[in-house]
């Protein structure tokens, strides 16, 4: 009983309105997150859902799922309302949401997360051999065959990894409908390719799909109808042929968008970063260089050991071999606290594992890494902290009812500008990105780049790491390419292109 | 507070060829843990038994087997509890009460009654410990340790604090405590029946997949449509049974029902096997193979250091020395890096 | 098999051992300073004796563990077992125990039956008639205060679901109420862990609750307790001349007097171990050696001490 | 700030207007936590003090203070361990280790070598507790069991079991156990300082911040620049500091050293509080303000019920109930879901 059926065609015929969400409210104390919004999703069709970051997307989401019980509003499935008290009765109603942020089970195997909830279906006996050929026919089935073993314990899932798990948790058993909240955010180029592959399959066999995603190449790519949100609101939907890439930012934003990435020809200055020859467990002889003034990318496919570089840079993982110099000196990092101490500023890729504290307030998490800074004494000066804190709050437009409000409830992406804020905090003179703009909406993202190029003219030395070839194309000066823990090549502003990346990150 | 960090350090690219060779495997599937803990009771028993050879005696080993069939039974309940993210720290007055509920029950109802009554009484307070954790929204240290007075003091209540009853003359408790079947003392088979069962519903059945589910992160499982609220009650229950089950045993051992003496710091005893047979305190991780290994490593220590008439503060300090090297040696073995706090 | 089977009737009655004997002393609470003491003694007699070797072990306060360490003793075929059970009830087990396996047993400090009712052969002073000697005392020194019923209080101070807690406190109240008569004080009862912090604290409860009284009259289950007690109430302003402290071992409340310190303190009783461990150890190795049997009832040095004379007793005090 | 772009419109959609009114604000000041316990408190008072109006007397208030400051301190600190995501379980043994300490160095070398001695002993303790933990890559709870097991032993040890010197003669001593600053006892003034030093600590300094942070998300808080391991060797010297001033303040009201009594069981007691008061057992989370109040509500349910002349086994149950009532209620008044093991 090894190989999977075939997607079970719903009955519902191609363009039909299977489910509908119609004039959801949901507040969460003062924040009104939804405010009477619509949607509806189609067989065979992707509905794609947009918006700024804190619209209200995944509590939408959440909602669909029985996660969130809405205040007012109603649903439908088949034509007929229905009401989700518990993620259990969306699931047997055949409605799957793929959350933001995937949850994955640490200590037991990548088979037993995909079918996590399935596993009573086929009786009460555990068959662990059985589990893992199913999980190995359903991966190959997907196709990600060679991207992730069943066998691989969770804890052991790069970031790619546990949201190809999620991902596979909801299709593995064919459902009716299938939500996904950005799933391409923590994917590579070769992973988000297969994913695609396979939302048009499930398109095909009359799957109605949601999609949320703030990669506007995406949503041309698939979508065949788009809803946009705003302020929790409903702005309208429309046929993908109906609209263009400025008209959707103007229905998210409220206004056009001039121009994405500006980034001018600089002259480096002196010498900020210099590995020679570094390597350890994770990396192998590394060497490159970053110079005041300069944006460098390090581009690569997923599981390059870029992150991994970044880490040894900041004294997380043991430099074993060679040397690394900060500012002109060669120095030794024991620990990150180190390099903070060098003015090494790193944002590191998984916000919620790695970075945020996410029972503390936004305040808290931006002022973590100055808190010496911006304290008298030994006493942090509440008021400094909350100039500092609401300075980044409007700089980098975080969407949030106070600088006391608690991480864990932000959005995804107001998330992701938090970390960033903590970082350009502390004013480093390097200042390593990874995935610097992961989840963040289109408005936000234009603002961080102008952030970065702005920093980069005052002297400060980026090495930022992105599987977003558009950013590392738009803002690098020199792109360093990755694979298998190696650098693979050098290239110039001018050299680096789409082609050319790709072709060394195969390597 | 659902957040479960998943540490991000290595993740396995997988290609077909890279099998890992057979010593790896075998180390794999015995777990680092438990190579640890086999080692360490390897130089226990050497170092005893080569001081007194009587340690290696088969009486001696059925004494060994016996006194652990109590802590045993509630550690193994324990390692569930906490693989499922909970912690029962009401164990010991649980098994005080049946203690004594048994005993007075039998005397006024024979030796079935009393045994189905204490049992009942277990499954009741397990699923008040659930209910108060499920519904009153109570963490469960907190849940359990007010319980633990509870329990306590009811058990006290209905005893006035004095042993009650006498079992020693009853055939079916006097079999409980000193009989055997095939050599092998009726105490023991229980711990085996009982260890292999949930052993066996942990690892194969897809309960025991749901509970490390559960454990490992809640809110994954609760996105997947498990109900674990009903999986919490359950759990709760079963642990009350059996620590009903634990507090009969006592009945029948000293022969009378005994309110608090013989059940108290039983809880602790029963953690401190489970965490040094590997179960993390944060849920999703254990085995009953590991914390039986640690119930017998703390057996052997303890009955191996009366036998050399070591001074029993002695015994405390040498106790403590050696559950540090134990765990530090399991932890150094397996090679995590040394950062934060250890799970 | 059902271990129903009627133990084999061979040992028991010891004869003579000629080689080296180990007598294993099995203690309640072995880590309290009395039975540390009577280790003590029990060694040092074994040490005059010859060739014998005492393995002491410490049971604390849990029959299941009483019952364990008896089965490994008895698996170790030591000559001779000598115990301090922490619960009266298990007695019928223990001594089933030590019949099946042929080991001579006897008690020591708290009194053990078999099943049928039967002592078995003793040695200390059993938990009722320490509470006696307390009670005693502690009338004849509320007499000699001249104290009335109306402006005094008695409070017993232990730890309520231990057995011998319970023996002692009784068998000093009874003791009282016959020594001063039905219409004596009334007596509160104060539920404690057994240590002396515990009952300070709720010591301090109790004598808010009663705050017109003048006088008091304090006992317990330990010296711990009393000695709680009385500070408790010494802290609250009570004169030392209004407290009549009887302290039951003798090793704290010998602090006060050995500082010369005024106390409500007033007396104790001294309850020595070393004896109790040496009388038990004694009589065991004079069964197995010469097969006398041993004595139904050795009951050890115990006498009230007070300030002037505790140290011509022979009470030490660390 | 050459080509730009959009801003986004307003960070936050909460308009001036509605903001929160002044009994929410205080509300959220104040915590749901510590309100709930505040009406717990009050409930209790006014149950008692109709029962005997000599409750209220400043006597008593004297006597419930001086109660709890010993085990109000090991509460504080166990908070302090707590919030930090650890757990010392060996603060008891601490505690009794230093006790006999102290008063075996006054007898021979004076009060203020006593008190030095003794906490440097406690420091010396936490540090071990910590080394393990750190260096040897150990779960807190048991590398404090076994710790508790060894510390319990080496007090035993050294005192053999004995209470050890009289330091009811000493003028410092008394001062320590009977004395009074400004009509109010040494006892409660010690406790209020410890209290009030963390709670600013906690609250006001960059290491609280710190501390916050490295329970909260230990991972993030090392890539942020936070020298963790020191953090967590501080944290439980400090520990063992302020548990080794208990073991002084025993010596003190006992009048002698004391290796065993009077310190047991002390851990669950502070851990007891500490979790009512608020600290979230998986760390990040927790104030010294509910764990005071905590402290208090336990004390006065003591001594109430004794004060009633409530039966000691009567107290288990009803301190039992109480606890969980006490947080059930503030669990539900949080508004939390229903959902899952809470944290
Ligand atoms: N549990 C919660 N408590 C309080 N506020 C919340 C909670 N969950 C969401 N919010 C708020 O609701 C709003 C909508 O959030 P949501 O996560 O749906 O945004 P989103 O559109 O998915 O954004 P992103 O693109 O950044 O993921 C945000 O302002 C967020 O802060
Ligand atoms: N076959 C393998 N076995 C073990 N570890 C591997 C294998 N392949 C890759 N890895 C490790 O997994 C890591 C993957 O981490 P990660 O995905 O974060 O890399 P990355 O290049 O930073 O990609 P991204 O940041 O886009 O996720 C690699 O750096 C590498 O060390
Ligand atoms: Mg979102
Ligand atoms: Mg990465």
């Amino acid at each position: 009983m090894s190989a999977l059926a075939p997607l079970t065609i719903p009955p519902t015929a191609a363009g039909q309105v299977v489910f509908s969400a119609t004039d959801i409210t949901k507040s969460f104390g003062p924040v009104a997150a939804l405010s009477g919004v619509s949607l509806e999703l189609r067989a065979g069709e992707v509905t794609a859902l947009m918006g700024e970051n804190g619209a209200g997307k995944s509590t939408l989401l959440k909602i669909i799922t029985g996660d969130y019980q809405p205040d007012t509003g109603t649903l439908t499935l088949h034509g007929g309302p229905v009401h989700f008290g518990e993620p259990r009765e969306s699931r047997t109603a055949g409605i799957r949401v793929i959350a933001q942020e995937p949850e994955i089970i640490p200590h037991v195997s990548v088979a037993e997360n995909i079918f996590v909830g399935l596993l009573g279906t086929r009786g009460p006996i555990f068959r662990r051999r059985e589990l893992i050929e199913r999980a190995r026919t359903a991966l190959a089935e997907f196709g990600f065959a060679g991207v992730i073993s069943p066998e691989a314990l969770g804890s052991e899932l790069s970031a790619a990894q546990r949201q190809i798990v999620e991902i596979m948790r909801a299709v593995v058993d064919h459902p009716a409908v299938i939500c996904f909240d950005e799933p391409t955010s923590s994917l590579g180029e070769e992973e988000a390719a297969i994913l695609f592959d396979l939302i048009r399959r499930l398109r095909s066999d009359g799957v109605a799909i949601g999609y949320v995603s703030h990669r506007m190449n995406e949503i041309f790519r698939l979508a065949d109808a788009i809803t946009v949100l705003r302020d929790g609101r409903l702005v309208g939907t429309k046929r993908t042929e109906d609209t263009d890439h400025d008209d959707l930012v103007r229905m998210m934003v409220g206004r056009d968008l001039s121009q994405m990435f500006h980034r001018e020809p600089v002259t480096p200055g002196a010498t900020i970063l210099s590995l020679n020859g570094v390597g350890n467990e994770f990396v192998h002889d590394i060497t490159l260089s970053v110079h005041a003034g300069e944006v460098v990318g390090i581009a690569g496919l997923v599981g390059a050991g870029r992150s991994e570089l970044l880490k040894t840079i900041v004294g997380d993982f043991a430099v074993e071999s060679g040397d690394l110099g900060v500012g002109g000196k060669t120095v030794t990092f024991h620990t990150p606290a180190d390099s903070v101490a060098a003015g090494v500023g790193f944002a590191p890729e998984e916000r919620k594992a790695e970075a945020l504290i996410m029972q503390r307030s936004v305040r808290d998490n931006i002022a973590l890494a100055v808190l010496g800074q911006i304290s008298r004494g030994r006493f942090v000066s509440s008021t400094r902290e909350e100039e500092l804190a609401h300075g980044f709050i409007t700089k980098l437009g975080i969407r949030t009812p106070s600088d006391r409000q608690l991480v864990k409830n932000l959005s995804g992406g107001n998330q992701q500008k938090v970390v960033l804020a903590r970082w350009l905090a502390t004013k480093p003179r390097l200042l390593l990105l990874d995935e610097p703009t992961r989840g963040v909406d289109v408005g936000a993202k234009a603002e961080i780049y102008a952030i970065i190029d702005e920093l980069a003219r005052a002297g400060v030395a980026i090495l930022m790491v992105s599987s977003e070839l558009p950013e590392v194309l738009g803002l690098a000066d020199r792109v360093y390419v990755m694979a298998s823990g190696r650098i693979t090549g050098e290239l110039s502003r001018e050299d680096a292109t789409e082609e050319s990346i790709l072709a060394l990150a195969m390597d | 507070m659902p957040t479960q960090t998943v540490s991000t350090s290595s993740p396995t690219r997988v290609s077909p060829a890279d099998s890992p060779g057979f010593f790896r495997r075998f180390l794999t599937a015995m777990g680092v843990q438990n190579m640890s803990l086999l080692m360490a009771i390897a130089f226990v028993v050497l170092v005893i038994g080569t001081q007194n050879p009587l340690f290696f005696t088969v009486p001696n080993l059925k004494v060994i087997g016996t006194a652990i069939a109590i802590s045993g039974l509630l550690a193994v309940v324990q390692t569930l509890v906490i693989i499922m993210g909970g912690l029962d720290i009401s164990v010991g007055s649980i098994a005080g009460l049946a203690s004594v509920t048994s005993a007075m029950i039998f005397t006024s109802a024979g030796p079935l009654i009393g045994v189905v009554g204490a049992v009942g009484i277990g499954l009741l307070c397990g699923l008040i410990n659930g209910c108060i954790i499920v519904f009153g929204r109570v963490n469960p240290v907190i849940a359990t340790l007010a319980t633990l007075a509870a329990y306590k003091g009811i058990a006290q209540l209905i005893s006035d604090g004095r042993a009650q009853g006498y079992t020693g003359a009853d055939p079916f408790f006097v079999f409980l405590a000193r009989g055997s079947v095939l050599g092998v003392p009726t105490l023991i088979w229980i711990l085996v029946v009982i260890a292999l069962g949930i052993h066996v519903l942990l690892r194969y059945t897809t309960m025991g997949r749901n509970i490390y589910a559960v454990g490992g992160n809640d809110v994954a499982s609760r996105l997947a449509g498990i109900n674990i609220n009903r999986y919490i009650l359950g759990i709760y229950m079963m642990t009350g049974a059996v620590a009903a089950l634990a507090g009969i045993l006592i009945t029948a051992r000293t022969g009378s029902g005994q309110p608090v003496s013989g059940s108290e710091g039983l809880e602790l005893e029963a953690i401190t096997a489970a965490a040094l047979g590997g179960a993390a305190l944060k849920g999703g991780k254990g085995t009953i193979a590991g914390t039986i290994l640690a119930v017998i490593l703390l057996g052997i220590l303890t009955n191996g250091m009366t036998l050399l008439g070591v001074n029993s503060f002695w015994q405390n300090v040498a106790k403590g020395g050696l559950l540090v090297l134990a765990v530090v040696l399991q932890q150094l073995r397996s090679g995590e890096r040394r950062i934060g706090l250890p799970g | 098999s059902s271990g129903m089977e009627a133990p084999g009737e061979s040992g028991a009655a010891g004869g003579k051992k000629d080689g080296p004997l180990t007598i294993a002393y099995l203690q309640k609470q072995g880590d309290q300073q009395y039975f540390v003491d009577e280790a003590e003694g029990a060694k040092a007699a074994a040490k005059e004796l010859g060739n014998v070797t005492i393995k002491v072990v410490n049971l604390g306060v849990d029959a299941n563990k009483a019952i364990s360490e008896m089965d490994s003793v008895i698996a170790q075929k030591v000559d001779g077992i000598i115990i301090v059970v922490p619960d009266q009830q298990i007695g019928p087990q223990v001594l089933d125990a030590a019949k099946a396996a042929g080991i001579p047993i006897m008690a020591s400090d708290d009194v053990i039956q078999d099943a049928a009712g039967k002592d078995a052969p003793f040695a200390g002073f059993d938990g009722t008639a320490m509470g006696t000697k307390v009670g005693e005392e502690a009338a004849r020194l509320y007499a000699e205060s001249g104290w009335t019923a109306e402006n005094t209080r008695i409070l017993s101070a232990g730890k309520l679901d231990l057995s011998v807690c319970n023996q002692r406190m009784d068998g000093a109240a009874a003791a009282f109420t016959k020594a001063v008569g039905a219409d004596g004080p009334q007596t509160i009862q104060i539920g404690t862990d057994n240590s002396a912090t515990d009952a300070q604290n709720k010591a301090g409860a109790v004598i808010t609750a009663n705050a017109g009284v003048q006088n008091w009259v304090v006992w317990g289950c330990n010296d711990e307790s009393s000695t709680g007690v009385v500070t408790a109430l010494q802290n609250s302003g009570v004169s030392p001349a209004n407290i009549n402290g009887v302290g039951l071992g003798a090793y704290l409340t010998c602090k006060d007097w050995s500082a010369g310190q005024t106390t409500g303190n007033k007396s104790a009783l001294y309850i020595s171990g070393v004896e109790v461990g040496r009388a038990a150890v004694t009589s065991m190795v004079d069964l197995l050696r010469n097969g006398t049997a041993l004595p139904p009832a050795t009951i050890a040095k115990t006498e009230i001490v007070d300030a002037g004379n505790w140290k011509e007793k022979g009470v030490a005090c660390t």
